[in-house]
């Protein structure tokens, strides 16, 4: 799998995000400064976790309009298949690649801390290693992690299958206080139609390694090697 | 030319800072206050002499990078 | 007459913080009245902040020598070595007076701040840890102030994506007027490819990068070393906004850059901005320095020589380059878009000398701002010795199990998650020990190495016996490190006090630098950096003495570090060190039964080393499966913390044989740990025990979903946790 | 009543938003920008009737939690 991870000024997760992907699939990803205009040839794109241009502005919103972003989005809209993280989802949302926006966490502050994720939609390729409902335990990181969407595209996210994992608590039990930011109806993660591009606010590359605690991450990455290798 | 652009939030987008201020506005002792909305104020500078061509310019600006038109609205003044 | 050659009259000398007698030094060393910007250039280099005036002769009392250390104090870092080739460098710095006056961007550009030393020597910082000292829980000011310097904290650290991994908090209304804010930085570079300040050879580029010069923070130095007035809030001196994005780039392009070989000399622009990083390189290498300002990149319009030379805007460097690699550093700035531009060279002249609009504004010694600065012989009167008094004077609790939720769920030792969550403690993904614990460890990254980090200082022991307290301080930093398995290396520090100029305050710093220096001595951990920060007090209100110590550890092998959770039903829980139901000083004392007075624990060092050496090389053996010191609250606390953490409860039986229950379980005395082990292996620790002669006596055993003293009281830990997580959101809910 | 607030940065402080927004601006290929200061727009409703009383109530708010007056100015209009 020839993945490729895209860096913005300001990223900082990047490295993070190679090691799990290097480790899962046996060759390092190629990184790819947002300044550069042509995009490799990539099995996958990955757009790290971090503060792209500080999240000045709004969270991913500069980072949006960085000139490899053009190629992104081509080669998204030419199938492939597009992986963003915590920052990389607000970058995707702000590119209108995915629905909806990420609005400051209800509780105003930044949180970091494990949470746990009901998985609900395991056929894909990046979750394909999951079953349906599993529950999961992945770190969040963010300031602005509260997804929004108005009611209609919320009910065709639903609808389609594309919500990707709810907050949940240890247990599976959605909602209450066990989301962290605010999300409505919970989400933590949603496809595209297609399901070839996944957004999601939770890091599922800091638990990939037993050493830091768990590795509950560990199967998307997993995945993505078995679907595009 | 001076441009003054007011960014808000959409109606019917919640709103957790208003949200937030509008509690702690209660927990300070102030009542009565409602509808809280957060909004962004920029203000920036245009070397442009021509009124219409400025607004022009700055609404560009917004909707490719100031507003998040999926959320938000925004207004500009041109002085 | 120019604006820079202005009158020297007594208010304007007192309002750059010098004294006549320096003001007269300063005329007789140069033979002239100084014009306004060399003023400002002498009170910033003479102001306590640089100078260490009153600190100094007794710095160099302290131990900073030793075979790990590469380098000492006197640098930006101190760096020791953790073998492979590797080294960690460190630091820790004060940002208490800006935190005051606006506690967002005051606690974020001391992060900020603190990071740049660490990254200014070549080091990638690799953790953050702050140390925070606020007033009373229930002052008018204190959520306020707490909120602002969390949030600021985790606003700069998290969007530079460095983990905010470990800390303290204390609340205490001797810092009603004076909270402290103490950033620590931890970082890991390559032992031969560490930079340093002193400048050398002659015409080398003086070159400035990061962000513009503002009218930000001038006489930010001068103020961080100016007792508060009710005044000064009013004051609102310029305040330096933080910008973390571009100190993420800055890093980046230095750490760019030190991969070649462009740099000579690297100095941060920290307090007092282009004067101090400019004198000092200049000074280190013996050299003089021309800087021409019109060449410096300013935010704003018609700043003057003055203002330049004293702005303390964030996020810039100086360096001297090789003349014939700037082209090529020119453009690793310009791709990272960040400001570079050459101000000046370096000279054979050993004069400071500024030029402005094609004059001459400033032409100094450069000797004479660097070396001449005073050095205060302060007068001190020790502190009187607090009499020890035996717990038998201090009276049990009328409800063991309500003191002890009490205790546990107050603002002294309830959980600080509500602080740490708002970190993102977790980025680089290196971060094998979260929070929590005892010490934070980080893994080397790419080796099986693990760096462990901790603060500490116990105020309310500096206040009643400095030197115990000062030795105490370092003490528990030994124990924290070891309790993780971590082999302590160094020590920085950050030595908080009031006014200098009071003989009393002057004994209370003297005392606790002794103790320092002793248990540094003791426990070999010396001291490689630190930081001063006096005249911490409010209409002649002082801080209790704070000396903050922060310290580093190394793990060879992360596989054998231990976490203070309780682990295994039916694991056996010991105590290591002798228990004497010491209460003198004591949380309990104070908390529970309003007693201020008495001797804190005396702390025995040899003793502190050969425990630390036990529970270390028992965690080697992999034979223990949780480790915790026994600190504030006494061993009762600590069986609490570890049965919190590990999310199962313990029974621990008492030998009253000649001490009160409650001298028991809330005494501190000095140079315990609480380990368990499987009972399969309870012998195998006796008999280790017995041969190094350290104290080892069974306590209880793992297992329920309660703390149990037997026959005594039980208490359901899902009470204790509920106590333990709710008092800090409590305080700070909305 | 409502109560329209402008809170912006004093001048002098440093401001990266707008640093950074003008410095995106002109990648995005929009010259001759410049001075671009970010600040926040709040709008609230009072229970009140007397437009001077809305005033003072306001500026109390302000003062107290929603303007940092360390670093902020803040203007008030009452509709
Ligand atoms: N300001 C802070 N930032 C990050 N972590 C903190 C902070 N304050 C406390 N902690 C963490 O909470 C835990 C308990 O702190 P403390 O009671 O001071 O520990 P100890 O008594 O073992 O020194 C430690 O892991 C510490 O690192
Ligand atoms: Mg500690």
């Amino acid at each position: 799998m020839k993945a490729s991870v895209i860096v913005f000024p300001g990223s900082n997760c990047d490295r993070d995000v190679a090691v799990s992907l290097a480790a899962a699939s046996g060759t390092s990803p190629r990184m790819v400064w947002h300044a550069e205009t042509d995009l490799p040839k990539s099995d996958l794109i990955v757009l790290p976790g971090g503060f792209s241009f500080g999240d000045y502005l709004r969270a991913g919103a500069m980072g949006a309009r960085s000139p490899i972003m053009r190629a992104v989005i081509d080669a998204a809209h030419a199938g492939t298949p597009v992986l963003g993280i915590c920052n990389g989802f607000q970058l995707l949302t702000e590119t209108g690649l995915l629905p909806g926006a990420l609005m400051r966490n209800a509780a105003l502050k930044f949180v970091c801390r494990d949470v746990f994720l009901r998985v609900t939609q395991p056929d894909s390729l990046f979750t394909a290693r999951y079953v349906q409902d599993q529950v999961i335990r992945v770190p969040v990181a963010h300031h602005d992690g509260n997804y929004f969407a108005d009611a209609e595209t919320v009910a065709r996210l639903e609808g389609d299958g594309c919500v990707a994992f709810r907050y949940c608590d240890g247990a599976g039990s959605v909602g209450g206080a066990a989301n962290p930011n605010g999300s409505i109806n919970d989400i933590a993660g949603v496809f595209d139609p297609a399901r070839r591009i996944l957004g999601l606010m939770p890091h599922p590359e800091r638990l990939a390694d037993p050493a830091l605690g768990g590795t509950d991450g560990q199967p998307m990455f997993a995945s993505l090697v078995e679907c595009l290798s | 030319m001076k441009a003054r652009i007011h960014i808000t939030l959409k109606n019917g987008v919640l709103d957790p800072q208003g949200k937030a201020i509008e509690t702690t506005l209660s927990h300070l002792g102030f009542a009565g206050v409602g509808d809280v909305r957060q909004g962004k104020y920029i203000e920036l500078e245009l070397d442009e002499t021509d009124r219409e061509k400025a607004h022009a310019t700055v609404d560009a600006m917004c909707s490719q990078l100031l507003a998040n038109t999926v959320i938000e609205n925004y207004a500009i003044e041109i002085e | 007459m120019s604006a820079n050659d202005v009158e020297m009259t007594a208010e304007l000398i007192a309002a750059h913080g010098l004294s006549d007698d320096e003001f007269a030094q300063i005329v007789r060393l140069i033979n002239r009245q100084p014009n306004l910007t060399e003023l400002g250039i002498f009170s910033a280099m003479w102001n306590e902040h640089c100078s260490y005036k009153s600190s100094r002769v007794w710095l160099r009392t302290l131990p900073t020598d030793g075979p790990q250390v590469v380098c000492g104090p006197g640098e930006n870092a101190g760096i020791v070595d953790i073998g492979d080739g590797q080294v960690a460098v460190f630091k820790m710095e004060s940002h208490n007076h800006p935190s005051f006056i606006e506690p967002y961007q005051g606690a974020a550009t001391g992060v900020g701040g603190i990071m740049r030393d660490i990254f200014t020597m070549g080091a990638r910082p690799v953790a953050n840890l702050n140390a925070l000292r606020f007033g009373d829980p229930a002052h008018p000011k204190t959520r306020h102030l707490v909120s602002g310097v969390v949030a600021g904290i985790g606003g700069y650290g998290n969007c530079i994506g460095v983990p905010t991994v470990g800390g303290e908090v204390n609340f205490d209304s001797g810092y009603n007027g004076n909270i402290l804010v103490n950033a620590m930085c931890v970082g890991i570079a390559d032992a031969d490819k560490v930079f340093y300040s002193a400048a050398s050879g002659i015409g080398n580029p003086v070159v400035y990068v990061g962000s513009k010069t503002g009218r930000d923070g001038i006489h930010g130095a001068s103020m961080a070393s100016a007792e508060f007035d009710d005044k000064s809030e009013e004051k609102r001196p310029t305040v330096q906004v933080g910008d973390p994005f571009t100190e993420k780039l800055l890093l980046e392009a230095c750490l760019e850059l030190m991969a070649g070989d462009a740099v000579i000399a690297i100095q941060d622009m920290g307090a007092a901005g282009l004067t101090c990083s400019a004198v000092e390189m200049a000074s280190k290498g013996g050299l003089g320095l021309l800087l021409d300002l019109d060449k410096v990149p300013c935010r704003e319009a018609g700043m003057s020589a003055y203002e330049m030379m004293l702005s303390e805007s964030q996020e810039r460097m100086l360096m001297v380059l090789h003349p014939d690699r700037t082209e090529a550093a020119r453009e690793i700035f310009a791709r990272w878009e960040l400001d570079f531009a050459i101000i000046g060279e370096t000279t054979d002249t050993r004069r400071f000398v500024i030029q402005h609009g094609g004059e001459i504004v400033a032409d100094l010694p450069v000797d004479v701002l660097a070396e001449d600065a005073p050095v205060y012989q302060r007068p001190w009167t020790p502190t009187p010795a607090a009499p020890a008094i035996g717990s038998d004077t201090i009276a049990a609790p009328d409800d063991l199990a309500a003191a002890i939720v009490q205790l546990v769920g107050g603002p002294h030792l309830c959980s600080r998650r509500w602080v740490w969550e708002q970190y993102d403690h977790m980025v680089m993904g290196d971060t094998v020990q979260r929070p929590g614990g005892d010490a934070a460890v980080v893994r080397v990254h790419g080796t099986r190495k693990g760096l462990a980090a901790t603060t500490d200082v116990t105020p309310r022991y500096c206040l009643a016996d400095p030197k115990e307290g000062g030795k105490q301080a370092i003490a528990e930093a030994y124990r924290n490190l070891s309790a993780v398995g971590a082999k302590p290396l160094a020590t920085t520090d950050c030595l908080n006090f009031g006014n200098p100029e009071k003989p009393e305050t002057m004994g209370q710093f003297v005392g606790c630098i002794e103790g320092i220096g002793e248990a540094c001595r003791a426990l070999d951990m010396p001291i490689v950096s630190g930081n001063v920060s006096l005249y911490n007090e409010t209409n002649g209100i002082a801080i209790p003495p704070t000396p903050a110590i922060g310290a580093v550890g190394l793990i060879d092998d992360i596989a054998q570090m231990t976490t203070s959770a309780l682990r295994d039903a039916g694991d056996l829980l010991f105590i290591i060190g002798e228990t004497g139901g010491h209460l003198g000083q004591s949380l309990y004392a104070r908390e529970i039964a309003n007693v201020s007075e008495g001797a804190p624990p005396p702390v025995h060092l040899a003793t502190e080393r050969r425990h630390g050496e036990f529970v270390r090389a028992q965690i080697a053996a992999e034979g223990v499966n949780a480790v915790h010191d026994i600190s504030d609250g006494g061993m009762i606390v600590a069986a609490i913390e570890m049965a919190l953490a590990g999310g199962i409860g313990c029974t621990i039986k008492l030998d009253t044989g000649n001490c009160a229950p409650h001298a028991l379980l809330f005494g501190e005395d000095q140079g315990r740990y609480l380990v368990t082990v499987p009972a399969a292996r309870a012998a195998h620790l006796s008999a280790a025990a017995a041969e190094a002669a350290i104290p080892l006596q069974q306590l209880g055993e793992v297992g329920g979903s309660d703390i149990v003293i037997d026959g005594i009281t039980a208490i359901p830990l899902a009470e204790l946790a509920a106590a333990h997580e709710n008092w800090l959101p409590e305080l700070m809910r909305l």
